[in-house]
Formats: C-alpha cells, sequence, structure tokens
C-alpha cells in the first residue's frame, strides 16, 4: 500500500461520500424541526438534472450548483405544502416526492443523455491541485470544501444561534414553541427549503463530482442512505460526518481491493457490497452499548402540527 | 373572503370515499392538462394510466397479480405503523421471504406433494418475520431506531440474493446464467381461474386483508396495537408492553412481508432470480399510508397504485408516453390523495368577513 | 414511432367474457407489421438500450411503412415483463423483441399463449417454437480491443468493469485476455462486477479504483461512459466504448468501441415474418454478418496497431481466425483447450472459467 | 348522584360519622422505584397502611414524586420487591397495572389527555383500557364491544357525562367530562382499592361534590382509597388520615381530626415530622404555602 495508492483512495473516498453528507445534513436539519421527508432522493434527482442541464448550457458550475440548489428547494416546497399547511402524512407524501422526482428528472433529462459536459474542478492554482501529496488538501471540487464548511455551519447553528435554538424547540415540542409565540409552520418551511436545497445540491454533485453525465436514476439510492445516515449520526452533525466517511470508505475500499487483487479480493463481492450497510447497523449498535437511553429523536418528528387543535 | 380549517368533532363518513374520489378526478384534469402542455398526448395518457386498466377485462388479472403482494406487505405495515413502529425495511423481509420459500423449493426439488406450498409459505413467513426481528432486537434491547436498521438490511438482503442466485444455488443446466432452477410442479402456485395468470396469492391476499381487518378491529392484540401506537403512557397505564408490542408489529409486518415474498417468488417468477426484488416494499409503504393503515384502505390504495403501474405501461404501448411521465402521474395522484385527507378530520370553513373573536 | 387509433380490442375486451381466455389469437393485421420492442432500461443510456433502439430506427428506416414500431422502456426482468409482453401480443404485434437476458422465462411462458406471434430474446438460450434466440459475438470485438490494449498498454495491466458476471460477460473477458496475451505474455486483466447495471458514480469510481493500481486501459460491460470518463481524466492509455460509439464522452481516451449493430439483424427478421418464412433457432451473428461493428479507431493509435487490429478483424470476418483456438489454458494454468481445437458454440455459451491472465473474481 | 352534579357543595357530602374501619386492606412497605428521567423525584422508602373503608389522602406541593408515587402504586413503574405492595395480603410489588386490577387494585394518574384516556380513541374503547378484565370485556382475545358499550353508558349516565355517547370520541370532550367520565370508569369497576390523583382537578363545583360523595359512597362499601392531590381543603374534607409527601419521602400518618392546617402546612413546606410532636413557637415566622 504506497503512499500515492493512500492518497488516491482518500481522494475516491472523499468524492464518494461527500453527495451522501450533504444531502443528509439537510435531512438533519428537516428533521431536527420535527419534518420527516423521505423525498431527498427524489429532490437529488432533480437537483442532478437542472444541474446537469445548466452546466450543459452554461458551462458555469458555480450557477450549475446554485440551479440545483433552487429546483431541490422548489420541489421540497410541494412537500411543504402538502404535509405542513395540509398536514398530510409526512412519509406517504416523502415517497410520492421521490416517485415524482424520479420521473420529472427523467423527462427533463431526455435530450441531453449523450452529452458529456466538464466537471467542477478545484479552484486551486495548478500546481497545488495535481501536486502528487498537497492534492490530497486542495485537490477537491468546492462541493467538497462546502460539504465540510457546512457541517460545522450547521452544528454552530444548531447549537449557538437563537433561532438554532427556536428549530429545536420546535422539533421537540411544537405546542409550547407554538405557546411561546413561534411560528411552528412557518420554521418548518424554512428547515424543509433548506433540506431541498441541499438535496438539491447533494444531486448536482453527481454530474459535476463523479461522473460528468446524466442518466436516469443516476444517484442510484444515496438519497435513501442519506435519510438513514441521520438516524445513524442520531441527529448531531459531526457523527453525520463520520457516518457519511464510513459508508463512502467501506464503497470505495470495495472497489479498491477488488482491482487491485490482494486478500481482500478473496471476498465474495456481494459481501463486499452489503458491507457498508451492515457496518452502520454495527457501529450503532456499538455506539448504543456505550451510552444508555436511546438516541435521541426529536419528540415531534413526523407529526404533523395545526394550530387550530 | 379567507378559510379557516376547523377540526371536525368526528371524522366525516362523506369525506373518507369523496377525498380519493376526487382526487383522482383532480390528477386526470391536471395531468392531462400538463402533459398536453408539454406535447404529448394528456387526455390519452389520463385514458391509457386510469381508464383503459380498468376498462379492458383482461386487463384485470394484471391488476390482481400486480396489486396482491402490495396488499399483503400494505396490510403488515398498517399494522406496524398503527403501533408506530417505522419498518421500512418490508422490501428486505420480503426478499428474504422469497428466498427461504426458494430453500424449500429446492430442498424439495423433484418431489410432489401437497404439503410442499405450505411448507414454503411457513418458511417465508419464518424468513420475514426472522429478518424483521432484528431491527425488533436491536429496538427494544438498544434503543436503536428501527427506520436505519431495517432500510440498511433491505440492501443487504438484495446482495444475499445476488449471491445465492450466482454461487450455490446457480441452475446447472441455466447456461451459466445468475438464477435457480424452475421449481418443480408441486412448488408452484396453481392459477385459479384457467386460461389467465392468476394465482392463489391472489385470493389468499384478499383473505389476509380481511383477517388482520378483524384482527385489528376486534382483537386485543389489535386493540394493544392502536393504544401503543396513538399513546404510548396510556398503553402502560393500559397493562400493555411496549417491547412486547414493538415485537408483536414487526414479527407481524415482516413475516408478512415474507409470505408475499413466498406467493411471488412461487406464483410468476417460480424461480429466484437476480431481478426479484421489485420495490414491493416501498411501493407498499405508499399503499399503507394511502389506505389510512386500515386493512380495508389499503386493499384499495393497492389497487389503484396497481392501475397506474399498469396503465404506466399501456400509455407506453398505446400512445408512447416515455415511462418517466407515468411516475409523474403516480406521484400526482399521490399528492392530491395526501391532500385529500385533510379534508376528513378537518372542515374548510369560509371566515366571514367581520373578524372573528381573537381566538386562544 | 407513429401514434396509431384505438385499434379494436377495445370492442374484443368488453364483448368477451368478464375474463376471456388470453390465448385469444392475434388478429390478422393485412396493414403494416407491428414489431414491440422492450427495453431493461432507458433509450438514453448511451450504452446497451441505445444500440438496440438505433437498431428499430433502422428497421424503421430500411422498412418504412411495411412496419410500426413500438417499445416500452425501464421493463424490469420479473412478473411485469410478462405483462407487457402479453399487452404487446394482445395488441397486435406480431414480432416482438425481449432484449435483456432476464425476461427468457416469461418469453417463453407468453410466446405459449401467442402461438402465432414470434418472439426473439436477445442473449438468451430458452427457445421454442415461436421463440428465437438471437445475440452478437461481442467477443469478436473483445478480441480486436484486447489486441490494441496488448499493444498500447505501457502497465500491461487493463480492468473490465461488469454487472453481473452471466457468460456473455466471461467469454468477453477471456476473448480480450486471450487476444492482449498474444502481444504480451504476461498481460493481466482485472474484471470488477458491480453488481447494477446502471449506477454511474460507482462505475467511475471502479474505474478510479483500476487507474490508482496500475491499470492503464479500461473496458466495460456496463451501459454507460462513465469509466471512459474517468479514463479520459486521468489521461490513461484510454478505453473502449460499449454497445456505441463513445467518443464524445472521451475524445482521446476512446481507442475504439465495439457498436451493437442490431439494425440488420431486426430488418431480417421483420423479413423473415412478413414474407412468412421466419423460423425458430439461435442467430449468433458477429462481425462478419456486420451485427458486431468496430468503430473509428482513435487517430493517436500507431498505424501498425491499427494494421494487427484489422488483421484480427478481418480474420474473424473471414473465418481464418478464432480467437478460442487451442491451446488455451486456465487462470490456474491448467490447459482447458488443447492446441488447434476450437471451443464450440455450446461450450462458448456455458462459459464459466476464465482464461489464464485475467486475476478472478471472488 | 346525577342532579348531585348540578347544586351540591363540598360541605354537602353524607359521612357516617361513626364510620368503622376494617382490617389492613392496602399495606404499602418500604416501597422505592427510580425515576424513569433526569429531572423526575424518585420514591424512597414510602410505607402507609390504608384499612377498609378508610380513605387515606397524600398532600404535597407539586413536584415532590406525586406522580412517581401513583405510577408505582398503580403497577406502571415497577419497584423490586414484591412484598413493597400487598392487597389483602397478597403481594402485588411486581405485577403491572392489568395484574394489579385483577386483584382489585385500580388507579387514575393526574394526566388525563395520552395517559387515564387515549384521545383519539371512543368513549367505550378508552373503557376497555382499564376496565377489560374486571368486567369480562374480552372473551377469547376478542374485545365484546356490547360490554364495552353497555358499560360506557351507565358510566355517562351515573356521572353525567355530557357526550354523545359510547362512541364519541375522548378527545372531543371538555376536560372536566373527561375527569368525570374517567372517575366514573375507575369507581364503578367496584375496586377494593383506587389510588386517585387530583379527583377533581378542573371540575364544577356540583360535579367535584359528587365525585367525592361517589368516593365517599366507595369507601363506605369497604374500599380502601388513596387520594393524592394538593387541594387541602378537599383532602380534609374527605379524609380519615393524611400524610405529606415531600421529595419522594412520606411523612408520618396523621389523623385528620387532630391535625392542625399549620402542621400539615409545614411538612408540606419540607420540615420533617421526627416522630414526637412539632409545635410552632408564636410568630415562627415559618412560610406556609397552600
Amino acid at each position: 500500500m504506497s503512499a500515492e495508492l493512500l492518497i488516491a483512495i482518500i481522494i475516491t473516498v472523499v468524492g464518494a461520500s461527500t453527495p451522501i453528507l450533504i444531502a443528509a445534513l439537510g435531512e438533519l436539519v428537516v428533521e431536527k424541526a420535527g419534518v420527516l421527508n423521505l423525498g431527498v432522493e427524489g429532490m437529488m434527482l432533480i437537483g442532478a438534472v437542472t444541474g446537469f442541464i445548466v452546466m450543459f448550457t452554461t458551462g458555469n458550475p458555480w450557477l450549475a450548483v446554485l440551479a440545483a440548489a433552487i429546483a431541490g428547494m422548489l420541489s421540497s416546497m410541494i412537500f411543504a405544502f402538502l404535509t405542513l399547511s395540509l398536514s398530510a402524512n409526512q412519509t406517504a407524501t416523502g415517497l410520492a416526492l421521490t416517485i415524482f422526482g424520479t420521473g420529472l428528472s427523467a423527462l427533463a433529462g431526455q435530450g441531453y443523455s449523450a452529452r458529456p459536459v466538464d466537471l467542477f474542478r478545484s479552484v486551486f492554482p495548478a500546481e497545488l491541485a495535481t501536486h502528487p501529496v498537497w492534492r490530497v488538501i486542495f485537490g477537491y471540487s468546492p462541493l467538497v470544501y462546502f460539504s465540510l464548511i457546512m457541517v460545522f455551519a450547521v452544528w454552530w447553528f444548531l447549537h449557538k444561534t437563537r433561532s438554532g435554538l427556536i428549530l429545536r424547540a420546535v422539533g421537540e415540542n411544537d405546542l409550547s414553541a407554538h405557546s411561546i409565540g413561534y411560528s411552528v409552520i412557518g420554521i418548518r418551511y424554512a428547515a424543509v427549503a433548506f433540506g431541498g436545497a441541499m438535496a438539491g445540491i447533494a444531486g448536482a454533485a453527481f454530474p459535476l463530482l463523479l461522473t460528468p453525465q446524466w442518466a436516469e436514476r443516476m444517484t442510484a439510492g444515496r438519497g435513501w442512505i442519506a435519510v438513514a445516515l441521520v438516524v445513524f449520526a442520531s441527529w448531531r452533525p459531526f457523527r453525520l460526518l463520520a457516518g457519511a466517511y464510513l459508508f463512502g470508505l467501506v464503497m470505495t475500499v470495495e472497489l479498491y481491493s477488488k482491482a487491485g487483487g490482494g486478500i481482500l479480493s478473496t471476498i465474495p463481492a456481494e459481501l463486499w457490497a452489503a458491507m457498508p450497510y451492515i457496518a452502520t447497523v454495527v457501529v450503532l449498535v456499538l455506539i448504543s452499548l456505550r451510552r444508555t437511553g436511546s438516541t435521541s429523536a426529536p419528540a415531534c418528528l413526523g407529526k404533523p402540527f395545526l394550530a387550530t387543535n | 373572503m379567507q378559510f379557516r380549517l376547523e377540526k371536525r368533532p368526528q371524522p366525516s363518513r362523506l369525506m373518507l370515499y369523496a377525498a380519493p374520489i376526487l382526487a383522482v378526478i383532480l390528477t386526470m384534469l391536471v395531468g392531462g392538462a400538463i402533459f398536453s402542455a408539454i406535447g404529448y398526448d394528456g387526455p390519452g395518457a389520463v385514458r391509457e394510466i386510469f381508464i383503459t386498466p380498468l376498462v379492458t377485462s383482461y386487463k384485470w388479472q394484471d391488476l390482481g397479480i400486480k396489486a396482491a403482494p402490495l396488499i399483503i406487505i400494505g396490510v403488515g405495515l398498517a399494522v406496524s405503523y398503527r403501533a408506530n413502529v417505522w419498518n421500512i425495511g418490508a422490501e428486505g423481509q420480503y426478499v428474504v421471504g422469497g428466498v427461504c420459500a426458494t430453500g424449500v423449493a429446492l430442498a424439495t426439488y423433484g418431489m410432489t406433494g401437497w404439503w410442499i406450498l405450505p411448507l414454503m409459505a411457513l418458511a417465508g413467513v419464518a424468513g420475514g418475520a426472522a429478518y424483521a426481528a432484528i431491527p425488533a432486537l436491536l429496538r427494544t434491547r438498544l434503543g436503536v431506531n428501527e427506520i436505519l436498521t431495517s432500510l440498511m438490511l433491505t440492501y443487504a438482503s438484495v446482495q444475499l440474493v445476488y449471491y445465492l442466485v450466482r454461487a450455490p444455488w446457480k441452475d446447472p443446466m441455466g447456461m451459466g446464467f445468475p438464477q435457480t432452477r424452475i421449481f418443480s410442479e408441486a412448488a408452484r402456485l396453481p392459477t385459479i381461474i384457467p386460461g389467465t395468470i392468476v394465482h392463489l396469492g391472489v385470493p389468499i391476499a384478499i383473505l389476509v386483508a380481511l383477517i388482520v381487518w378483524f384482527v385489528m378491529a376486534r382483537s386485543l392484540f389489535g386493540f394493544q396495537v392502536r393504544v401503543v401506537g396513538a399513546a404510548p403512557h396510556a398503553a402502560r397505564y393500559g397493562g400493555f408492553s411496549e417491547n412486547r408490542t414493538i415485537w408483536l408489529a414487526l414479527l407481524v409486518s415482516g413475516g408478512l412481508a415474507g409470505l408475499a415474498g413466498m406467493l411471488e417468488v412461487a406464483g410468476p417468477f417460480q424461480r429466484l432470480v437476480p431481478g426479484f426484488p421489485t420495490n414491493y416494499g416501498f411501493t407498499a409503504i405508499i399503499a399503507a399510508f394511502l389506505g389510512r393503515l386500515d386493512p380495508l384502505g389499503v386493499i384499495f390504495a393497492s389497487i389503484v397504485l396497481a392501475i397506474t403501474f399498469v396503465g404506466g405501461e399501456m400509455a407506453q404501448t398505446t400512445i408512447g408516453l416515455p415511462a418517466a411521465a407515468a411516475g409523474i402521474f403516480q406521484a400526482m395522484m399521490l399528492f392530491f390523495l395526501l391532500a385529500g385527507d385533510l379534508l376528513i378530520r378537518y372542515r374548510l370553513k369560509r371566515v366571514t368577513h367581520q373578524p372573528t373573536e381573537a381566538r386562544a | 414511432m407513429t401514434k396509431f387509433n384505438r385499434r379494436n380490442v377495445l370492442a374484443l375486451g368488453g364483448a368477451a367474457a368478464a375474463l376471456p381466455l388470453v390465448g385469444g389469437r392475434a388478429l390478422a393485421q393485412e396493414g403494416p407489421l407491428k414489431v414491440g420492442f422492450i427495453y431493461i432500461g432507458t433509450i438514453n443510456d448511451n450504452g446497451w438500450n441505445y444500440a438496440h433502439n438505433q437498431g428499430r430506427l433502422y428497421l424503421e428506416e430500411q422498412l418504412g411503412d411495411a412496419v410500426e414500431t413500438t417499445y416500452v422502456e425501464n421493463v424490469p426482468e420479473g412478473p411485469d415483463c410478462e405483462r407487457v409482453l402479453r399487452e404487446l401480443a394482445q395488441s397486435g404485434h406480431n414480432l416482438i423483441l425481449a432484449t435483456s437476458f432476464g425476461y427468457g422465462d416469461y418469453v417463453i411462458k407468453v410466446a405459449q399463449q401467442f402461438p402465432d406471434v414470434k418472439f426473439e430474446h436477445a442473449t438468451g438460450y430458452q427457445r421454442s417454437e415461436n421463440v428465437a434466440t438471437y445475440n452478437a459475438r461481442f467477443h469478436e470485438g473483445r478480441a480486436v480491443c484486447g489486441t490494441i490494449a496488448g499493444h498500447l498498454s505501457q502497465t500491461g495491466k487493463a480492468g473490465y468493469i461488469g454487472s453481473f458476471p452471466i457468460p456473455e460477460v466471461v467469454m468477453g473477458i477471456n476473448a480480450f485476455a486471450l487476444a492482449a496475451r498474444k502481444i504480451n505474455p504476461d498481460f493481466t486483466l482485472t474484471p470488477v462486477f458491480i453488481s447494477t447495471w446502471n449506477d454511474p458514480a460507482r462505475e467511475a469510481d471502479a474505474a478510479r479504483a483500476m487507474a490508482d493500481q496500475g491499470i492503464d486501459v479500461i473496458t466495460q460491460h456496463t451501459d454507460g461512459p462513465a469509466a471512459l470518463q474517468v479514463a479520459e481524466e486521468r489521461g490513461l492509455v484510454g478505453g473502449f466504448g460499449q454497445g456505441a460509439d463513445m467518443s464524445a464522452f472521451a475524445p482521446n481516451a476512446h481507442l475504439t468501441a465495439i457498436i451493437d449493430n442490431w439494425g440488420p439483424h431486426y430488418v431480417d427478421a421483420a423479413q423473415a415474418v412478413i414474407d412468412g418464412t421466419w423460423e425458430s433457432g439461435d442467430r449468433w451473428p458477429g462481425l462478419k454478418e456486420g451485427e458486431v461493428v468496430i468503430g473509428p479507431y482513435n487517430e493517436k493509435i500507431p498505424a501498425e496497431v491499427v494494421e494487427a487490429a484489422e488483421a484480427v478483424k478481418n480474420g474473424q470476418i473471414d473465418g481464418s481466425f478464432n480467437i478460442f483456438t487451442g491451446p488455451i489454458n486456465d487462470h490456474t494454468g491448467t490447459e482447458r483447450v488443447a492446441a488447434g481445437v476450437t471451443l464450440t458454440d455450446q461450450e462458448l455459451l456455458t462459459m464459466d472459467w476464465y482464461v489464464e491472465g485475467v486475476i478472478p473474481p471472488a | 348522584m346525577a342532579e348531585k352534579m348540578i347544586g351540591a357543595s363540598l360541605k354537602d357530602i353524607k359521612k357516617d360519622p361513626n364510620r368503622t374501619f376494617g382490617p389492613p386492606k392496602l399495606v404499602v412497605s418500604r416501597l422505592s422505584t427510580r425515576t424513569e428521567d433526569e429531572f423526575g423525584v424518585a420514591v424512597e422508602e414510602v410505607s402507609f397502611t390504608v384499612r377498609a373503608g378508610e380513605i387515606f389522602g397524600i398532600a404535597g406541593v407539586a413536584g415532590n414524586g406525586q406522580n412517581a408515587l401513583l405510577d408505582s402504586l398503580s403497577g406502571e413503574v415497577l419497584g423490586e420487591e414484591r412484598e413493597a405492595i400487598s392487597l389483602d395480603g397478597h403481594p402485588l410489588g411486581l405485577l403491572n397495572t392489568t395484574g394489579r386490577r385483577k386483584f382489585g387494585l385500580c388507579a387514575v394518574p393526574e394526566e388525563r389527555n395520552g395517559h387515564a384516556a387515549v384521545a383519539d380513541f371512543t368513549l367505550a374503547d378508552n373503557s376497555v383500557l382499564t376496565a377489560r378484565d374486571r368486567l369480562k370485556m374480552v372473551v377469547g382475545g376478542l374485545i365484546d364491544s356490547g360490554a364495552a358499550r353497555t358499560y360506557t353508558g351507565k358510566v355517562i349516565a351515573d356521572f353525567a357525562v355530557k357526550a354523545l355517547g359510547p362512541q364519541s370520541m375522548a378527545g372531543s370532550l371538555s376536560g372536566g367530562n373527561l375527569q368525570k367520565y374517567i372517575m366514573g370508569r375507575e369507581i364503578l369497576q367496584r375496586p377494593s382499592v383506587l389510588v386517585v390523583s387530583q379527583p377533581t382537578w378542573g371540575v364544577d363545583a356540583g360535579a367535584a361534590a359528587a365525585i367525592r360523595q361517589a368516593l365517599v359512597d366507595l369507601a363506605a362499601e369497604g374500599s380502601a382509597i388513596v387520594i393524592i392531590s394538593q387541594d387541602l381543603d378537599e383532602l380534609l374534607e374527605l379524609c380519615d388520615t393524611l400524610a405529606v409527601i415531600n421529595e419522594g419521602r412520606l411523612s408520618q400518618t396523621l389523623k385528620v381530626g387532630e391535625a392542625s392546617i399549620e402542621e400539615i402546612g409545614l411538612l408540606m413546606g419540607g420540615v420533617h415530622g421526627t416522630g414526637e410532636q412539632v409545635h410552632i413557637e408564636a410568630g415562627g415566622g415559618v412560610a406556609v404555602q397552600a
């Protein structure tokens, strides 16, 4: 295992983990406000196709990411209107949003399949970005740094700001927050919008970071993994970072071991492919063993709130 | 003139039935308009997706076949969600149930006997329930949220199928293709209506739904599940143990998903192939909620979902509507149905122009 | 693809008994021959399904209004495909083409219910009176690519990304390795199976894993250009288009492409049905019949390498060369094919062992 | 009983002055349970005895472990000792609520909505919640909804609950009405021991009087009753004996007749009775919060 190979693995792991991390951070804030949005996969796909189209037509990656965020946010508003204003069931509406996003992105992307597009490359000067060693720090697309900054930003927002405190209160006990005078529905709309934007950006990471093309359902279930990782991280941002990278690591090590041979390649392909999922469950069990008491889900998660009842 | 939502003292019976019909009509109008706007044959799409599957009688068998697994899994999930136990991994339990049933079918390959199918059903139920026992154990012993564990186990079960059909269970005469042997005659579900493909699984699905409806409405177990789901504190006061209820909810929903897996592998598939996981587990979650977690409602919701699946394919064959469009129609209908739910519990009250007194 | 009006099946459906016999014979259509296609994925995946759809368009182009085609995308390999097949048969399609190996059982089952409708199953092996199978000798194309890889690869290590280890894939891996080792005896080929037909991000990561471990030629059997794009990004020696020309995605890495040219076969089949001369059987055309076409060579490939590749191509076209002629050892070194002996089609179709030089997956 | 709901005031409770008490029915000895959430107050070494026909009051400022005590008496929270609670000599320490109900011990927690009753359930269903065993509402695992409806009808009639009938939703009732229904549901089961928290909280005066009268009548029939309340007047009016709970510990039992308001007030304020009589110097300046 040469140092050179280690750096290469790290870079690939970062690539694999970033989209999951961004989407999961968005969902974490949504759930902290007491809303369960299972439509992450659908919003990511809408973000991916929007990002691809804007990148293809304008060639400007920043614009593409912005457009993807807006598209994700708009699609999350369908979910928000149904579950917050009409207090529809959040689980079913989220699933419907995933079906909607899959269908809409496939329809919108029809004409754009046979077209390549450029990657969203690192903004650092070339000699740093492609330097054999330094590239492990400077070689990434801005989306990677964005995801890491957002981990800290979400933690800081939730725990160190007043509005973060209010958002958590809305998630823990919506009635009391309402009685103090905070608009529960308004805060939840904002949280869902943030979740939508992040899912859109996470989706855009596929055509701009991983494979510069558009393919239907190209996120291939990573939205679901993001939802699961929020639970894995027991709604805490820094543990989410660990969970996303655990997932990325196991998926990447599988491919590297298969491609490189070595003792690890004797493990059957299917066991490898199942490894990330089993790993997350095992690690979560270990965490729960050490700490007594259940993982701290927001008390009002998934419960609709209507001021009039 | 402004509308205000007002809670109905009693959920209204009328709206319980009017809301879904209203939702489907709205989908047809809005969907048709949108698709005409973007250049497809809107009305044609609506006709093919919603009306043709209902009208053309030879399509009913397809609706039955497609709805059956959704009903069985959906009913199981309805029980689980009533107890506030979020089993998102029904797809994994469905797959493991199918795998266990396949195990029995291969073990009894070549044999005949009426007992083979019931044994496969038992294996399916046991497999599904065992796979759901993992999230139950982790939730009751360690407080690990079942959403994560059940969802992750789903992905692991898909890999189990890939491994089994590629290595230990590969069909020796299958020219190397990853699939098991075709089940012997005794391990295949008989078709119950000659000349059609309606297999025994369809009536079983209706029967299972009715049984679960009866159990939920009339039995103490059903009462217990409803109490734990509605008010955990009151459940403890009423002498019901939450942990036992979590176990029961997951075992019942896992077992039923496993049964659906067995019926699907013994009926339409008749062998285990990589394509066996078809996401019925996730679609059934929607069926459970559309059916308002009531077994009879789940039957209706599953049929409606089946219509949009079958209709979506019809629309592709007849008017060349892209597959993606069918997905959008389905999602739109779900949105309208979910919005319609509101009218059952709340009433839209017209606010007259003079200011109403300040309400707490 | 023309939209045709409400056919009279609705009337038939309405008039018939509550659940009519499924085996209603397809209506005698004097009009154009209706040909139905079912695809495993979407027609714009730039690979397998895209190639089949090009074949459908070629068929429409060649036979004009003598045929009318219909296609259904994203048809899963399960009971759903049985329903779509029945729908196509019921709605008057007299020739139906199922383009993925998982449709086998259902084609047979529906064919029994519609004796006078002709079915053709791509990459399958189950046949019946009205079901034929067809495939393309992709491995002939792999042999040409292997030859190029043998010459150009500096590290002598190539990678092969596959989704599922089905015989067609195993044949391709072996042909590629055999051809490359004829030029560079210690050439190795590492197959990596990612257990999915359509996950471009995972394909790209697999390609990165290969590129980072000394592999400088990557080829794939999955449905998209993701691996090629990584080869381009990393400036590797190159990769090959699979199913369609993918040079747009990787101008310098795209050495050549194995283009599945299903068009001619679809025209022959449709014509046979129109003339009533269609009969079951297995058709396995290759380079000779134009079913497999080698795409244009990248200019950066030196002339003598192109010559060697053309020699392998033409050799297989005129029959003077067959990649699967002995002596061939398996990856453990034991001889599996004696000198001078050539593997029969039957042996090829059930091939589940890897030749020497292939690093077997677990 | 119904007309009483409307008119009677506190003082008209008819109690047979020379009523006698039977043998000890509920014996609680050194009962202690740990609390579930970090902020709760645990029950520590609580002991008291209630004889048949006796009404035993537990006074105390809110937040001193009253709910924890009720939950540990009702069987929602289980301690370690089998012998900690016994009814007519049967040890109930390790039985849950259903087990204790079978022996005749019923309880009414303070929180109505979501604890003593389920808002989204009909009143008939809410009767099944607690009365199913004592009134044979479950036959072979199946709920006899007829029995549940008739019993609920009787509760609604006897306790003048303003509701549309057994099928109306518990959530649609006003707080007071729901409390009347809950008290009625438990009292009409004729429990041999009834533990009640805040029996008449939020109920109009007339209804409160009727509930108190029903408790007194139940005691008169030989049941032992424990009333946990912050309403000192109510306790002094109803109870024969009284103790004060403070930070999870119970003071010694005082006879209602002899104990003075001030003394009880001191105990509620946290000055623990140390066995001998507590006396207050004139102007002792100890603030008594009622």
